[in-house]
């Protein structure tokens, strides 16, 4: 009994949503990264389910790609939040609203 | 057999779960806890999936380390509860709709676009096809240029953290 | 009947895991015992002696005791998370043992499936760290959840302290991995089987010397062990991140971390000491007889011993340990039996070395200051084993020197 | 072969030298800064005598000798005639004997100065810009088409603007540098048009192909019909008025006296100046095309060389007197080019170079001797004190006045035995001439007498008067060696025989030359070679410069007031040339002025605050404005930021499901 590919793909589209959700809906600085890290866990299935459904290495490559961005991005990001943290006590995103007019 | 569709459904419901519990929670910690659900979740997919590299990779770097990192700095700031204020109404009663909105157009949109490839053969063939060493050899042949840039990438990325932590003292 | 030959492959799993479980549990219990006879012994004590002969069933004591303490939860902390912390240090520990191959593949039962690892998967070695990366949750979170100053530092600490020695543990084994050309466990054991000048077995840790000791280093800190158990540094912080834990919930954080102990020996054992395999060429048959003899000298010693020093229940129990290892001994004598055993042997022998190494550390070195563990880390044992990944790789580059072309 | 091949390297040298001293020098000890700037253009002078002695060896056939390096522009490739340049550089005749004077006047100058700017600021700053200006002056002389030439052209000038405005903080210093930038830069819009006017007509600018061009495709011009060819070369000759001080655009030349001494003598009296000459010299097939043009030139070198000679009676300061002689000198060299003696003003240039040169190189030391002082009429009697300065300086004095057995005697009695009966002769030119060859000996002596003669006119308690260093007096002995010897080349001629320095570049000039060729300037009249040897000794010209000699001997050493009973006399000439003319003075109210009020009333007032400031205010009100209106989306609020994304997004996959959904289903 095999899987259809379309099933990760739709779970996969599922996660992207939801990440997209929490992004929106949360506040906490550290919580919004982390609904950017679950939509890019979403991309990462779909690329694989792709790369199965086609026997291609490169999705698998992309996926690797994907992680390490990731993975820089969480560095970066996260020294930002505790400068943040430091300079302004709050880690609400919408406390942190001096870019503006 | 029928073990995969189940392992297969355990997971994707795992996951689902955890991300709703990501939303939901109000500790960042368990909405951290509950990202590291999705990602186990979705590591073990991945081997259902037949990729064994990546799945692990999934785990060391996300779970590992990226994860941790975020655990790190929850605890560090010692951030706590987390006020559902509501400053912008634009994202009270447009963001969230339309964001619901995406999720199914894009759930639906993925079902489309894989609706012509259903076929997929049995896993061992790609796990023979996906081995690490065939990934490694796609990976510094094909994609070395890629491969170089992702590790200056790496390189700027310590570089600011650096930058920013030592501003920070 | 019908079942099993069915799922044969799942029995064996469950069976091979049953028994994997129960001796690894023992061995744990034991451990702790062979820790502190051994410290005891650096700083001229006698260690536990009371319970049982030589403090023999000190360890079991001790279960008890944890088992009947008060399992007191902390009101303010983080429920959910206090549970979860301990079983995720534990399970992960654990599980991570199933990937370790105690003995040559080719020793199977009747459906092929080999008798000595649980799991034998194509790239072991990436799934073992994939397992113990996870492992710094049930500290963190344990640090995290108790909710209190002391187990907060002590999370942090242990956080940051295993992330980064994740980084040097990882790449310091990489050269293997060029040497070795592979990531099954039982891959690597193989290519180091092999003499160089006919008696020099190829293990790894001659060309990957410096690749051993930076392993060797970042895999104490991985387990925060002495000199780097700043997580749980009695003199700072109470006992660190498990301070606010009592009874089994403790008791699980302990035997994790022995339990990681004895993954991480398993691991340097495979890596660069050539697993299984013996220190002996082949053809000197003798080398089968060396379990059985070790053994058998075992319980000559204890039949001695009780005969000489011991009273009542204690010469009881050494009577038993005697026959026990008495009848172990006679059972690997027999020709039938002994190809079999040799394997576990020296893999067993050799893991034992570098737990008393760990125990001798400890008993020697004093603790590191935060900056120094981090400075080190970072500054010294990432740039050491950087550069051994490096010139291994360049030397590979030498067709002369690569084994798997 | 290895230097004609890569004749860069004598181009590298040098700017190597500027760029190390450019970049690094402001840490360099002195030492440092010296033996990089003297050792680059040392090592340039070496490769100039190896490129020398290879060429020597070159076949006829192969000269000029022409390597390209590279292309540089290239333009419309598609079209009939592209415009393509490449850097190429050309060895003959011509470009050698100037590359000799060049780099080795250039290289005495380099170790001159070393001595003479010992106690300045920004040391490694003059170096730096010597030796760039080293670099230009060669590529100018090397360059194998007018662009490259161009380049030279431009290149040294800027150096000139940066060596004048040396000491920047002097603002009389700043503003000559400015005067003689902009006012050279009036010619180079003639020259540049001219330029360009060539390579329409010819179709390229490389010499070669030009001169080939004119020789076989074109008609010459005549004096009755002047055509392109007479346009190209005026406007060519306005570049050069420009670069070597020429009527009417000299003025800038005496004020660019603000510079330190070894420029005015490396620049203002060696090299640049000369490039005008050099350049109608190297054009020369156009010009001797356009008989108009050559008669300009030569009527503006005499007109000038008189003229400037006049001014120079009355300066005072020992450097404008040396700038006017210069200005003077140059048109002698103009005039020669002009009546197509070409050789002869090449050769006049080249000597001039030596005792120029050497002039003002003593007059520095003089300068420096009574350190800093620049006014004839408070000194006096340095005889004693500096002898070698005044040896050297009385050398180059007489080679300058021509006196027999001189450098300057040869090549300025070349130039006016052409005009008086060369291909072109005019007989009211070479009075001219030969009266500016009086004036020259008068005002070069009294120049003399005023600094070394009679008693000092300091107190010499104060000014303690010191002879320069070696590596001062140095270059001073080798250069009147030169100023002395430098023009025995062209010596046998007067004895009937042949000028060496006129067979050795006769090949450039007659290359293209227009039928008749020149012909070989032989004996004017059929007397014997002592009778001509005497007649030339014994010319006119030499007459006037002894006379010039004793008239000022007995003004200036004999009866001391006797000039300002003249100056009483003659008032009014004396104001005049006192003055100069007031030729600055008529530019200021001429150009100047109205130049100043057009840019201020109209250019300033209502261009550029009304219309330009009027623009970019303008933008900036409407950008402030749409943004005070689309402002207020930027709340600040990351979530509603957040929010506007995935609207666009819902957007986007809108549109993508409408198009490609339906493909895909």
């Amino acid at each position: 009994m095999i899987i259809p590919t379309s099933y990760y793909l739709v779970l996969s589209g599922v996660l992207f949503g939801l990440g997209v959700v929490a992004f929106i809906f949360k506040r906490n600085v550290i919580a919004v990264f982390m609904s950017i890290e679950l939509m890019l866990n979403a991309v990462n299935l779909a690329f694989v389910a792709f790369a199965r459904a086609h026997q291609q290495l490169d999705g698998l490559v992309f996926v690797f790609f994907v992680i390490v961005v990731a993975a820089a991005e969480a560095a970066v990001g996260l020294a930002i939040v505790i400068m943040l943290a430091q300079n302004r006590e709050s880690l609400n995103v919408e406390r942190v609203n001096l870019l503006k007019f | 057999m029928i073990v995969p569709l189940i392992v297969f459904f355990a997971c994707a419901a795992l996951a689902v779960t955890g991300a709703i519990l990501l939303i939901l929670a109000r500790e960042p910690i368990h909405s951290a806890l509950s990202l590291i659900l999705v990602m186990v979740s979705l590591a073990i997919l991945y081997l259902l999936l037949g990729a064994e590299f990546i799945s692990a990779i999934q785990i060391i770097v996300y779970a590992g380390a990226v994860m941790v990192l975020f655990v790190f700095v929850i605890m560090l700031l010692n951030a706590g509860v987390e006020e559902r204020t509501d400053f912008s109404k634009f994202a009270k009663f447009a963001g969230l709709p339309l964001g619901f909105f995406l999720l199914i157009e894009v759930a639906r949109w993925m079902y489309g676009a894989s609706a012509g490839s259903a076929i997929v053969p049995g896993a061992d063939a790609f796990t023979q096809a996906a081995s690490t060493r065939a990934l490694s050899a796609e990976l510094f042949r094909k994609y070395l240029f890629n491969f170089e840039a992702t590790s200056i990438l790496i390189l700027i990325a310590i570089l600011g953290a650096l930058v920013l932590a030592r501003k920070s003292q | 009947m019908g079942f099993i030959s069915q799922h044969s492959v799942l029995v064996a799993s469950l069976i091979k895991i049953a028994v994997l479980l129960f001796i690894v549990m023992t061995a744990l219990a034991y451990l702790t015992w062979f820790e502190r006879k051994v410290v005891a012994h650096i700083q001229s004590r006698w260690g536990p002696y009371y319970v049982g002969a030589h403090g023999l069933l000190q360890p079991l004591a001790d279960g008890l005791k944890f088992l009947f303490k008060e399992d007191f939860t902390p009101p303010t902390s983080d429920k959910l998370v206090y549970v979860l912390a301990p079983f995720l240090a534990l399970t992960l520990a654990l599980t991570a043992l199933a990937l370790i191959p105690f003995g040559p593949p080719y020793v199977h039962f009747l459906n092929g499936q080999p008798v000595f690892i649980v799991s034998n998967i194509d790239i072991g070695l990436i799934f073992l760290f994939a397992i113990t990366s996870m492992g710094v949750y049930g500290v963190a979170l344990a640090g995290w959840s108790s909710n209190s100053k002391y187990p907060l530092l002590g999370g942090l600490r242990s956080s940051a302290q295993m992330i980064s020695y994740e980084v040097s543990l990882t790449i310091s084994v990489v050269g293997v991995l060029l040497l070795a050309g592979t990531l099954n466990f039982n891959g690597i054991i193989e290519g180091q089987g092999g003499y160089w000048l006919g008696f020099l077995p190829r293990w790894h840790f001659i060309p990957q010397i410096v690749g051993f000791f930076c392993y060797l280093t970042a895999a104490i800190a991985e387990t925060n062990r002495v000199p780097f158990d700043l997580p749980e540094a009695e003199t700072e912080l109470v006992a660190g991140f498990h301070t606010e834990y009592s009874s089994f919930k403790f008791a699980m954080f302990f035997m994790a971390e022995y339990a990681n102990m004895i993954t991480v020996s398993c691991l340097a054992t495979i890596l660069f000491f050539g697993g299984w395999l013996s220190p002996f060429p082949e053809t000197w048959h003798w080398q089968w007889y060396l379990p059985g003899a070790g053994l058998i000298a075992l319980g000559i010693y204890c039949v001695v011993d009780a005969a000489t020093r011991m009273r009542g229940i204690a010469r009881l129990q050494l009577g038993v340990v005697a026959l026990l290892s008495l009848g172990l001994g006679g059972l690997c004598l027999l020709p039938g039996v002994a190809p079999y055993v040799q394997g576990p042997f020296w893999f067993t022998l050799k893991v034992l070395v570098f737990l008393f190494f760990y125990v001798w550390v400890r008993g020697t070195l004093p603790r590191f200051r935060y900056d120094q563990l981090m400075s080190f880390g970072w500054k010294l044992l990432l740039p050491v084993s950087l550069a051994n990944l490096v010139i291994t790789a360049l030397v590979l580059l030498f067709p002369a020197f690569t084994r798997h072309a | 072969m290895m230097m004609l091949n890569h004749m860069w390297i004598v181009l590298l040298l040098p700017i190597l030298g500027a760029a190390i001293n450019g970049l690094f020098g402001k840490k360099f000890p002195k030492a440092a800064v010296n033996s990089v700037a003297v050792g680059s253009v040392a090592l340039a002078f070496a490769a100039v005598c190896e490129l020398v002695r290879e060429f020597w060896l070159l076949p006829a056939g192969s000269v000029p000798w022409v390597q390209s390096y590279y292309t540089w522009m290239v333009a419309g490739e598609t079209t009939s005639h592209p415009f393509r340049i490449n850097f190429a550089l050309q060895l003959d005749q011509l470009s050698v004997i100037m590359l000799l004077t060049v780099s080795f006047v250039g290289l005495l100058i380099h170790i001159y100065s070393i001595g003479y700017m010992e106690h300045e600021g920004g040391y490694y700053r003059f170096f730096s810009y010597m030796n760039l200006f080293m670099f230009f002056m060669l590529t100018l002389v090397l360059g194998a088409n007018l662009a490259v030439l161009f380049v030279g052209w431009e290149g040294v000038g800027l150096c000139s603007y940066l060596l004048i405005g040396f000491w920047f903080r002097k603002k009389s210093a700043a503003d000559a540098g400015k005067k003689a930038f902009i006012t050279t830069r009036l010619g180079d819009l003639f020259f540049m048009i001219g330029i360009l006017l060539a390579f329409w007509t010819f179709g390229s600018l490389t010499y070669g192909d030009m001169f080939g061009y004119a020789a076989e495709k074109m008609q010459p011009d005549t004096l009755a019909h002047p055509g392109v060819l007479t346009w190209i070369a005026v406007l060519l000759f306005i570049g050069a008025i420009g670069k070597s001080a020429q009527l009417p655009l000299y003025v800038w030349l005496p004020d660019a006296m603000e510079g330190p001494t070894p420029v005015s003598a490396l620049i203002h009296a060696a090299t640049m100046v000369t490039a005008g000459v050099y350049m109608v010299a190297r054009m020369n097939p156009i010009y001797s095309r356009a008989p108009i043009a050559m008669y300009l030139v030569a009527v503006v070198g005499g007109v000038t060389a008189f003229y400037a000679a006049t001014i120079a009676l009355t300066q005072t300061d020992i450097k404008k007197v040396l700038a006017y002689s210069t200005i003077s000198q140059l048109g002698y060299m103009f005039l020669g080019c002009g009546v197509g003696a070409y050789a002869a003003g090449i050769f006049h240039l080249m000597t001039h170079a030596f005792f120029k040169g050497l002039l003002f190189l003593t007059a520095g030391s003089v300068i420096h001797a009574m350190s800093g002082e620049q006014d004839m009429t408070k000194m006096g009697g340095l005889r004693k004190k500096i002898p070698i300065t005044y040896w050297t300086m009385l050398i180059a004095t007489l080679a300058i006045a021509g006196i027999p057995g001189f450098a300057g005697f040869f090549s300025k009695d070349e130039i006016l035995e052409a005009v008086k009966s060369g291909p072109h002769a005019s007989l009211w030119l070479w009075a001219v001439g030969v009266a500016a060859a009086g004036l020259t000996s008068f005002y070069m002596f009294r120049l003399l007498f005023l600094t070394f003669f009679g008693k000092p006119r300091f107190d010499e308690h104060h000014a303690h008067v010191h002879e320069s260093p070696l590596k001062m007096t140095i270059p001073l002995m080798i250069l009147a060696f030169l100023s002395i010897f430098g023009g025995w080349v062209a010596a046998p001629k007067l004895a009937g025989g042949i000028d060496y320095f006129d067979r050795f570049l006769r090949p450039v000039f007659t290359r293209y030359a227009p039928a008749p060729a020149v012909p070989e300037v032989a004996s004017a009249s059929g007397l014997s070679p002592g009778m001509q040897l005497l007649f030339a000794v014994m010319g006119i010209p030499v007459i006037l410069a002894v006379i010039g000699l004793l008239l000022a001997w007995w003004f200036y050493i004999k009866n001391p007031d006797a000039p300002r009973k003249l100056a009483r006399k003659l008032h009014g000439v004396y104001v005049l040339l006192l003055n100069k003319y007031f030729v600055d003075e008529i530019y200021g109210a001429l150009i100047v002025r109205p130049l100043l009020w057009l840019s201020t009333n109209v250019l300033w007032h209502v261009v550029d605050s009304g219309v330009i400031d009027g623009a970019v205010n303008g933008t900036a009100a409407v950008a402030r404005e749409s943004g005070g209106v689309t402002r207020e989306m930027q709340s600040g609020n990351a979530r509603s930021y957040a929010s506007w994304v995935v609207a666009g997004a819902v957007g986007f996959t809108m549109l993508l499901l409408a198009f490609i959904g339906l493909a895909v289903r």
